[in-house]
């Protein structure tokens, strides 16, 4: 069970929560290109390690959270605000 | 009914209460606090069961949960649970099991003759044969196959039990209530900390009774004493999981006849634990020999347990076969109850435990090992020979055959928790290695042996799962040497079992490494080696280890099978807790439901909605009579659709207008105050997400509908934009859905009724046009009024307090009642938007584009907005894409079916495919909506729509999508 | 056309909510019951979270709590919900009476959204009220993680509620979408029958 | 040595100490024509395909660990091909069609079983588009019959239709689809193509994809480099990471599927059946346990593993729909790590790089497709470029924007 400790409620299992994929892709402004926006909903590094991702605590305070999560421990290292950048441990 | 192999006294047995029950039809006697096994060795029963697939008659095995062959069938009806460890059932009066697997009876069971050609049932032989001819699998091979697989038989009737979930938090959780484990619940709840103690059999402290009752009985007064302790019996933790959460299952009411009203049979645990303590203890192993399966071979530890703890003796003459010090205590518990002494066999040259033996006069062959038994559907005796000797055997009656090849630390729940193993050498075996997650491992569970020693090591876990410290008693000292000789298996004539269960012989695991499956996972998949109900508790690292011989590499080399969840099978109906039938998922009624259900709709899903489908009227002589009653009453007067379903999102904020035009494709800074809009929504990848309309209520705030389905993916879309991707602007959400009813009145009279009852508003066309919107009352409930229309006639929706839904309702019926109102449902309501050319959910499905579906205009000519960029894509603009078409069959009166697929005639080729089909009141007979390839040009031309699989073609004519008004002249009068 | 065949039920549940006692017997049961509330969503226009405070504890004496908590005032409780958002919940009023009241004193400096209608206010008390959440709450509410004036939203029965403790015997308000409600009802009153609980 | 009942008695009778390993265990050589990198049921059927269709047999299939034990071994074994996108609905049924002759084939009983596979509907709109998906597939030659209620009843009596929640309105049938032993299905390639002279390489783990000038000319593996000017990837699970080794990134997801087998009961269930309303499908092994599976863990995952939340929802859904088997229980419980594609369907073709090709983003979905994948990598393979029946699995549809979006989830791998 990945248990998420938002910033605003605590710590909370996942089910609380909405996972909405890769928070380190950032969409382009006005006038971007084709190529850009394909970029921004297409392209990901799919890491195996950490990875920064969309976490919607939808039954709590209806937040989006960056959350700092390895993917093959699952280990949570991080919990950040939206408009926060968590720190990402190197390995 | 008397007990023959019952000893005199002893054990944590009740004597003074004798429970009644029965066992394949016969009766038996035992006592609370035995187990089905315990009671049936008790009474002499020696045979229980047939085993996976040569059908051999086999005996209790074991103890606990690594019993591989004693599996009944417990209780009869709806009730009945196949392959229910006997080891485990705790018994109750008039308990019925039966044992399974066999045909006519368990003594004379027919597929026994599977064990004449086993030979030919070699590992993986239905790999190599079967094959011919193709069309025999299903109906010959297959069926037979299936027949004799499987082990006990379900119920097949829906279960009459209740189970519960629970959520559970905790500082330490302490798995096991071994010696360990209890000393570890002691020093951690001494320190104040949250604990739960999990304990999958019925007695705490079991392995306790008969060496330190005195200890047992004061920790668990100690334990029971501390109100931060959780003492859960009966409790199997299943499962190890990330963030030391793990799942666990109760057995609150298994040892009852049935549970008491209200009490769930099972209850699910989910434990999210700060710290965790494995000490779940070592399953025993056993040697693999020549017929090592035969009723009366025994696990050592486990025959010493019957007599200990359930004062049975397993059988009347033992003999030992170990390879480790421990094992002996075992046999001298037997020997103290009384049991004969055939001996001991031990292939090391000699130990302390040897000299112990000879000097309680116990005979003991060193250096020798069984290389066979003999019986039949009980043991008779053994045949042992020196190691290394050749063809001089003794052969050694007894009727009882201890096994002990060294002790399995039971590590999967550390395993699971990605701790990694250590191989040890003294033990021959896997310890758990420094653990990843807060976790620690402790006694027998840490390959730590000796009961003061399993002591102090839980007693030091618990200190350093607490954080902090204190001083306990500790048991005895009960010194236990589980140090082997490493012995895996003794080579000869018969069969020697490494998984007992499944039948998985050594020479199976060898010919699979033969054939190439030399790796461990590929040997298991092959043999089936650990995949019986036991998973290979006893016999996984046995068979490992004659793999490893046959690769000519050490067992560590070899390594095992990843332990997966479940630590012991898990009850599915206990997952499922209360969250079934109805409460599988929530329903969500609207505030006008009892109106509904009063006036006797038929409803229908729709989400978690119901919705009413329709009306029935005794005027009606089925459904579509009451749909076209309804929606005709739309068309030419008035009626009245409850649409509170719809999604409501309150946005108001600076910037609410400058949000909403970057979320839809069309602009809202422009809309005037008091003025409705419909608007279309993109997904980022430029397929249209959702509609519906949005209304200006003062500059700074607008009222967002949603379609139904939609309501709440839309409200997370647009915080998420907010949120992430213009977290500068001022605007605030809130989801208003369940705030508001909401109800649409149309037809051409529809003025006139509302015009009635709505005060404090000049709804005339002048004062009120088209996408107006205002605050007014209704019978004094406070409304707000919006002229759109979904059906394409003149039409209103008010929304109002839900709790005034019902009034207001009733106000509207009543005002409507001199043009002939109705209430109008779902049906009704697609009806109209069908005949209106209006798109939904089967239109607008994820896939389809804005020009698909004839919305290509809203997009705005300037400005960015979610999808604008990828919607201009080349796939996504291309103009054959399928587009919205209307159908009318040719000859009238034939029906069109939603699914179905548009053809040309006389082809078979699909051009496209009908969304969504309905009767209409408008025109005659069927219309339908279709999404079609080129549609656009072939409006005029004739297809045929085609489903096969209703065996049905109708021929049909491309139209335009808007049967009714294409002017939209109607919802502006 | 098709059709389920699912019967009609009460949508505000007060069917299942027969005064007397349910359930198991001799043990000590819950009670439950349903609070007629008045239930106002205030949110805090961008930068104006200080004049929300300001106003409402100038109206109704609320000193607006921070995160997992809930603060008394003047016949009016606020609940944090979300950063810079509350729920204002007191005795059912006037209609629109207590969201007019709050919005005249916030003027532009919150979005103040009445919800009234929108929620429905549960209370299960008891001693065993927590044990009979936790078979669907997956939030602590043991007294060393939780415990009188505290709040959290969460999951309930498969549907986000907001839940305040309201006093130690514990005493528990379930904030729930109110149409909602029935199948909320069905869940806990089943979830209750292993104590027992009593209607009032 | 090929394999037959009369084989099995001759064995038999001398102690079974006669058969040969299934496959050679070769050590890799210097350079081969085509290197398939993934011993998975997809890279062993691309290996065993090039030999058979297309006679290059000097073929290496490189695999990191043991053969099909990624998602081959650990899969849920259903084959089907219902599915209502044509490009999809050919290709899949092209994969059925070679189901059907694999064991004569291939001399291996993979115990394709066709019980057939029902798909549950429970409202009017899953109904709309069971009934347009079935449709789709009888014009185009797929066999699909629709069930009402009560039909569902009669072919398996435990599912509730008139359930508490979701009421059953009836089902779409596919009598061709069933069940085939996954683990064989790996076993049974390999020994097939091992015979016809590919190189089955195990414990060989790639560490490197050389590219120079744009094209490919080999790889660097824990065994030393090994050359090659064609290389297929079909690592399904680990797409992301070996591609990067080129230089591409693909739009494709990590994430873990979980599944589960009951104990083995007598027959219960004879069909595949899948609960729509509830994200669950069971079937029956002929070992009689019952397998079963839902949805994602929802979640960027390398780790075989998931936790309880869906273990929860599944064996909830698994009572709501059947709720006898509730005294049952569950033995096991696994994980395997999807490609999830952007749009739900896979991906097979050629990549950006010369003589680099790809059978990837196999969703959950790629256990079914296991001989077809083969067979349409192998062509593109040969032919340097994709044959008929993968043309629309082009890796640059998310650029063109022709995407293969079956059930219109959009561009979000978590929920596909």
């Amino acid at each position: 069970m990945i248990r998420i400790d938002c910033p605003w409620c605590g710590v909370r299992d996942e089910v609380e929560f909405t996972y909405r994929g890769d928070a380190t892709v950032v969409r382009p402004g006005e006038g971007a290109s084709e190529e850009a926006f394909h970029d921004f909903v297409y392209k990901r590094a799919n890491p195996r390690g950490w990875h920064v991702e969309w976490w919607y605590h939808g039954a709590g305070c209806r937040q989006f959270l960056k959350v700092v999560r390895h993917t093959m421990t699952h280990e949570v290292r991080a919990v950040a605000r939206a408009t926060e950048m968590p720190e990402v441990p190197a390995e | 009914m008397t007990q023959p192999f019952r000893t005199r006294a002893g054990g944590q047995i009740d004597r003074t209460v004798t429970l009644s029950f029965r066992f394949d039809g016969k009766v038996y006697a035992g006592h609370p606090g035995d187990t089905l096994a315990s009671a049936l060795l008790a009474n002499g029963v020696r045979l229980v069961g047939r085993s996976f697939k040569l059908h051999r008659p086999r005996g209790i095995y074991a103890a606990g949960a690594e019993e591989p062959n004693a599996l009944a069938e417990l209780r009869t009806g709806a009730r009945r649970e196949p392959n229910t460890r006997m080891t485990q059932i705790e018994l109750y009066a008039g308990l019925e099991a039966a044992s399974q697997n066999r045909w006519p009876s368990l003594r004379w069971d027919l597929l026994s003759l599977n064990g004449l050609i086993a030979p030919v049932l070699s590992s993986g032989f239905y790999y190599k044969t079967f094959m011919w001819p193709a069309s025999f699998w299903e109906k010959v091979y297959e069926p037979l196959i299936r027949r004799s697989s499987g082990l006990g038989r379900a119920a097949g009737l829906a279960d009459p039990d209740r189970y519960d979930t629970v959520n559970a938090h905790c500082d330490v959780l302490v798995i096991g209530a071994g010696v360990a484990g209890l000393a570890a619940a002691l020093v951690a709840g001494a320190t104040g900390a949250r604990v739960m103690l999990c304990e999958q059999d019925f007695l705490l402290g079991a392995g306790l009774v008969g060496q330190d009752d005195g200890w047992r009985e004061a920790t668990l007064a100690a334990l029971a004493a501390m109100a931060n302790v959780t003492l859960l019996p009966r409790t199997n933790v299943f499962g190890a999981y990330d963030a030391n959460v793990v799942g666990a299952v109760e057995r609150v009411a298994d040892h009852l006849p049935e549970p008491p009203p209200h009490t769930p049979r099972q209850r699910y645990w989910t434990i999210r634990a700060g710290t965790i303590v494995h000490a779940t203890g070592a399953h025993e192993r056993f040697i693999a020999f020549p017929d090592n399966d035969r009723p009366g071979v025994m696990l050592a530890g486990a025959a010493a347990t019957y007599v200990a703890r359930y004062g049975v003796k397993p059988g009347n003459r033992a003999l030992l076969f170990a390879n480790n010090d421990a094992a002996y205590l075992s046999l001298f518990t037997l020997h103290d109850a009384g049991v004969v002494m055939a001996g001991i066999v031990d292939p090391r040259a000699e130990s302390p435990a040897q000299a112990a033996a000879r000097a309680r006069g116990i005979t003991v062959w060193s250096a020798s090992q069984v290389i066979g038994t003999s019986g039949a559907l009980a043991l008779t005796g053994a045949r042992i020979a020196r190691v290394g000797s050749a063809g001089t055997d003794t052969l050694v009656a007894a009727d009882l055959l201890l096994v002990s090849g060294g002790i399995n630390p039971a590590v999967q729940l550390a395993s699971q928790s990605r701790t990694p193993l250590d191989w040890s050498e003294p033990l021959a075996t896997w310890v758990p290695g420094v653990p990843v997650l807060a976790q620690f491992s402790a006694g027998a569970a840490n390959g730590v042996s000796g009961l003061r020693e399993a002591a102090a090591d839980g007693a030091r876990s618990g200190a350093a799962a607490s954080g902090g410290d204190a001083a306990i008693a500790l048991p005895e000292d009960v010194p236990a040497d589980a140090t082997v000789l490493p012995l895996w298996e003794v080579k000869g004539r018969g069969k020697a079992f490494v998984d007992i269960q499944d039948d998985v012989t050594a020479n199976d695991i060898r010919l699979a490494a033969r054939e190439g499956y030399k790796h461990i996972e590929h040997a298991k998949r092959y043999t089936t080696h650990t995949m019986g109900t036991d998973q290979g508790k006893s016999g996984g690292l046995v068979g490992a280890a004659v793999l490893a011989e046959a690769r000519g590499e050490t067992v560590q080399n070899v390594g095992m099978p990843t332990f997966r969840p479940f630590t012991s099978p898990v009850t599915w109906g206990a997952i499922a807790g209360a969250n079934i039938g109805k409460h599988f998922a929530p329903t969500r009624l609207s505030p006008l439901h009892d109106w509904h259900v009063k006036r006797a709709a038929v409803f229908m899903d729709a989400g978690q909605w119901l919705r009413p489908a329709y009306y029935p009227a005794p005027v009606d002589s089925d459904g579509w009579d009451s749909v076209l009653r309804e929606a005709r009453a739309a068309r030419r007067g008035v009626a009245v659709c409850d649409v509170s379903t719809l999604g409501k999102i309150d946005v108001q904020g600076r910037d609410a207008a400058r949000f909403l035009d970057r979320l839809y494709t069309n602009t809202f800074s422009n809309l005037a105050i008091g003025r409705a809009r419909y608007g279309l929504m993109l997904r980022e990848d430029g397929i249209v997400f959702d509609d519906g309309t949005t209304s200006r209520l003062a500059q700074d705030h607008f009222f967002v509908t949603t379609t139904t389905a939609n309501a709440g993916p839309v409200m997370q879309h647009m915080e998420f934009y907010l949120q992430t991707v213009w977290p500068e602007l001022d605007v605030t959400l809130a989801s208003v859905t369940d705030q508001w009813a909401a109800m649409s009145i149309a037809g051409p009279k529809s003025r006139a009724t509302i015009s009635k009852i709505v005060d404090g508003l000049d709804l005339s066309n002048e004062a009120f046009p088209f996408m107006a919107v205002a605050d007014a009352t209704v019978r004094g409930c406070a409304v707000r009024v919006f002229r759109i229309s979904f059906s394409g006639e003149m039409a209103y929706e008010i929304a109002t307090p839900a709790g005034h839904a019902e009034t207001v309702w009733r106000a509207v019926l009543e005002a409507g009642e001199e043009f002939g109102i109705e209430p109008y449902g779902v049906e009704a309501l697609g009806l109209l938007r069908i005949e209106k050319g209006h798109v939904t959910g089967a239109e607008l499905n994820g896939q389809t584009t804005a020009a698909d579906v004839g919305l290509e205009k809203m997009f705005k000519k300037r400005g960015d907005f979610v999808g604008r960029v990828l919607a201009q894509r080349p796939g996504l603009t291309d103009a054959a894409r399928p587009r919205l078409v209307g159908l009318r069959p040719v000859t009238r009166g034939e029906q069109m079916r939603a699914g179905m697929h548009l053809v040309e005639t006389g082809s078979s080729h699909s051009l496209g495919w009908i969304t969504a089909v309905t009767r209409a009141v408008e025109l005659d007979g069927w219309i339908g909506l279709a999404m079609l390839e080129n549609g656009a040009s072939r409006i005029g031309s004739r297809m045929q729509a085609a489903s096969p699989l209703h065996g049905a073609l109708v021929d049909v004519e491309i139209v335009s999508p808007h049967f009714v008004d294409p002017e939209n002249a109607r919802v502006r009068v | 056309m098709s059709v389920s065949n699912h019967s009609g039920s009460n949508h505000s549940g007060s069917d299942l909510l027969a005064p007397g006692a349910h359930g198991a017997v001799g043990g000590e049961p819950v009670r439950i019951a349903l609070r007629s509330c008045d239930v106002v969503q205030v949110l805090a226009r961008k930068g104006r979270a200080g004049d929300v405070a300001a106003a409402l504890l100038g109206a109704l004496g609320l000193v607006l709590p921070g995160p997992g908590h809930a603060a008394d005032g003047r016949g009016a409780s606020a609940l944090w919900v979300q950063p810079e958002g509350w729920f204002v919940v007191a005795p059912r009023g006037a209609d629109g009476a207590l969201a007019s009241a709050i919005k005249a004193a916030c003027g532009d400096a919150a979005s103040v959204i009445d919800q009234s209608h929108g929620r429905a206010v549960v209370s299960i008390s008891g001693t065993r009220a927590a044990w009979v959440l936790a078979k669907s709450c997956r939030v602590d509410l043991h007294p060393s993680a939780f415990g009188p004036g505290r709040v959290a939203s969460t999951q309930l029965f498969h549907l986000a509620a907001t839940l305040h403790q309201t006093d130690a015997v514990p005493s528990f308000d379930l904030i729930v979408f109110s149409t909602f409600l029935r199948s909320f009802l069905e869940s806990l009153t089943h979830a209750a029958e292993e104590t027992g609980y009593v209607v009032a | 040595m090929r394999y037959s009942g009369l084989r099995l008695f001759a064995e038999a009778l001398r102690g079974n100490t006669g058969w040969k390993p299934a496959w050679r265990d070769p050590p890799p050589k210097r350079s081969y024509d085509v290197i398939i990198i993934g011993g998975g049921g997809h890279g062993l059927a691309t290996a065993y395909y090039l030999a058979k269709e297309h006679g290059i047999t000097n073929v290496a299939v490189l695999e990191k660990g043991p053969i099909g034990l990624g998602n081959t071994g650990r899969n849920t074994t259903i084959v089907r091909s219902n599915y209502m996108l044509p490009q999809n609905h050919f290709f899949y049924e092209k994969a059925l069609s070679l189901w059907e002759g694999l064991e004569q084939d291939l001399n291996y009983n993979a115990m394709v079983s066709q019980r057939g596979v029902i798909n549950l509907f429970h409202a009017e709109g899953t109904r709309n588009a069971a009934v347009r998906r079935g449709n789709a597939m009888r014009l185009d030659g797929i066999d699909a019959d629709l069930l009402d209620k009560e039909q569902v009843r009669a072919l398996c009596p435990l599912i509730d239709v008139d359930n508490g929640r979701f009421p059953v309105l009836g089902g779409l049938m596919q009598r061709r689809g069933g069940t085939a032993r996954h683990d064989a299905v790996a076993w049974g390639f390999a020994r097939a193509a091992d015979q016809r002279g590919v190189d089955i390489i195990q414990h060989c783990e790639v560490t490197g994809i050389d590219v120079e000038g744009g094209r490919v000319t080999g790889v660097q593996t824990t065994r030393g480099p090994i050359k090659a000017n064609k290389i297929g990837l079909a690592v399904a699970g680990n797409t992301s990471r070996l591609a990067q080794m080129a230089g591409i990134d693909v739009p494709i997801e990590s994430h873990v599927l979980q599944a589960f087998v009951s104990e083995g009961v007598k027959p219960l269930v004879d069909q595949v059946i899948t609960f729509g309303a509830g994200h669950f499908y069971i079937s029956q092994s002929d070992k009689g346990g019952l397998v079963f599976g839902g949805g994602l863990d929802g979640w960027n995952t390398y780790a075989q593993r998931g936790n309880l939340p869906v273990v929860d929802h599944v064996w909830s859904a698994g009572i709501a729909m059947m709720p006898s088997l509730s005294r049952l229980r569950g033995l096991r419980q696994w994980g395997g790590v999807m490609d999830m594609s952007f749009d739900g369907s896979p991906i097979i073709g050629k990549t950006p790089i010369d003589g680099l090709y790809m059978t990837a983003g196999w969703c959950y979905g790629g256990f079914k497709a296991t001989p077809g994948s083969g067979w349409c990598h192998a062509w593109t393979i040969a032919n340097d470029a994709p044959h008929k029946l993968n043309e629309a699995y082009r890796l640059d549809r998310f650029r063109t924007g022709h995407l293969l979006d079956e059930r219109g989830n959009g561009p979000y791998p978590w929920m596909q």
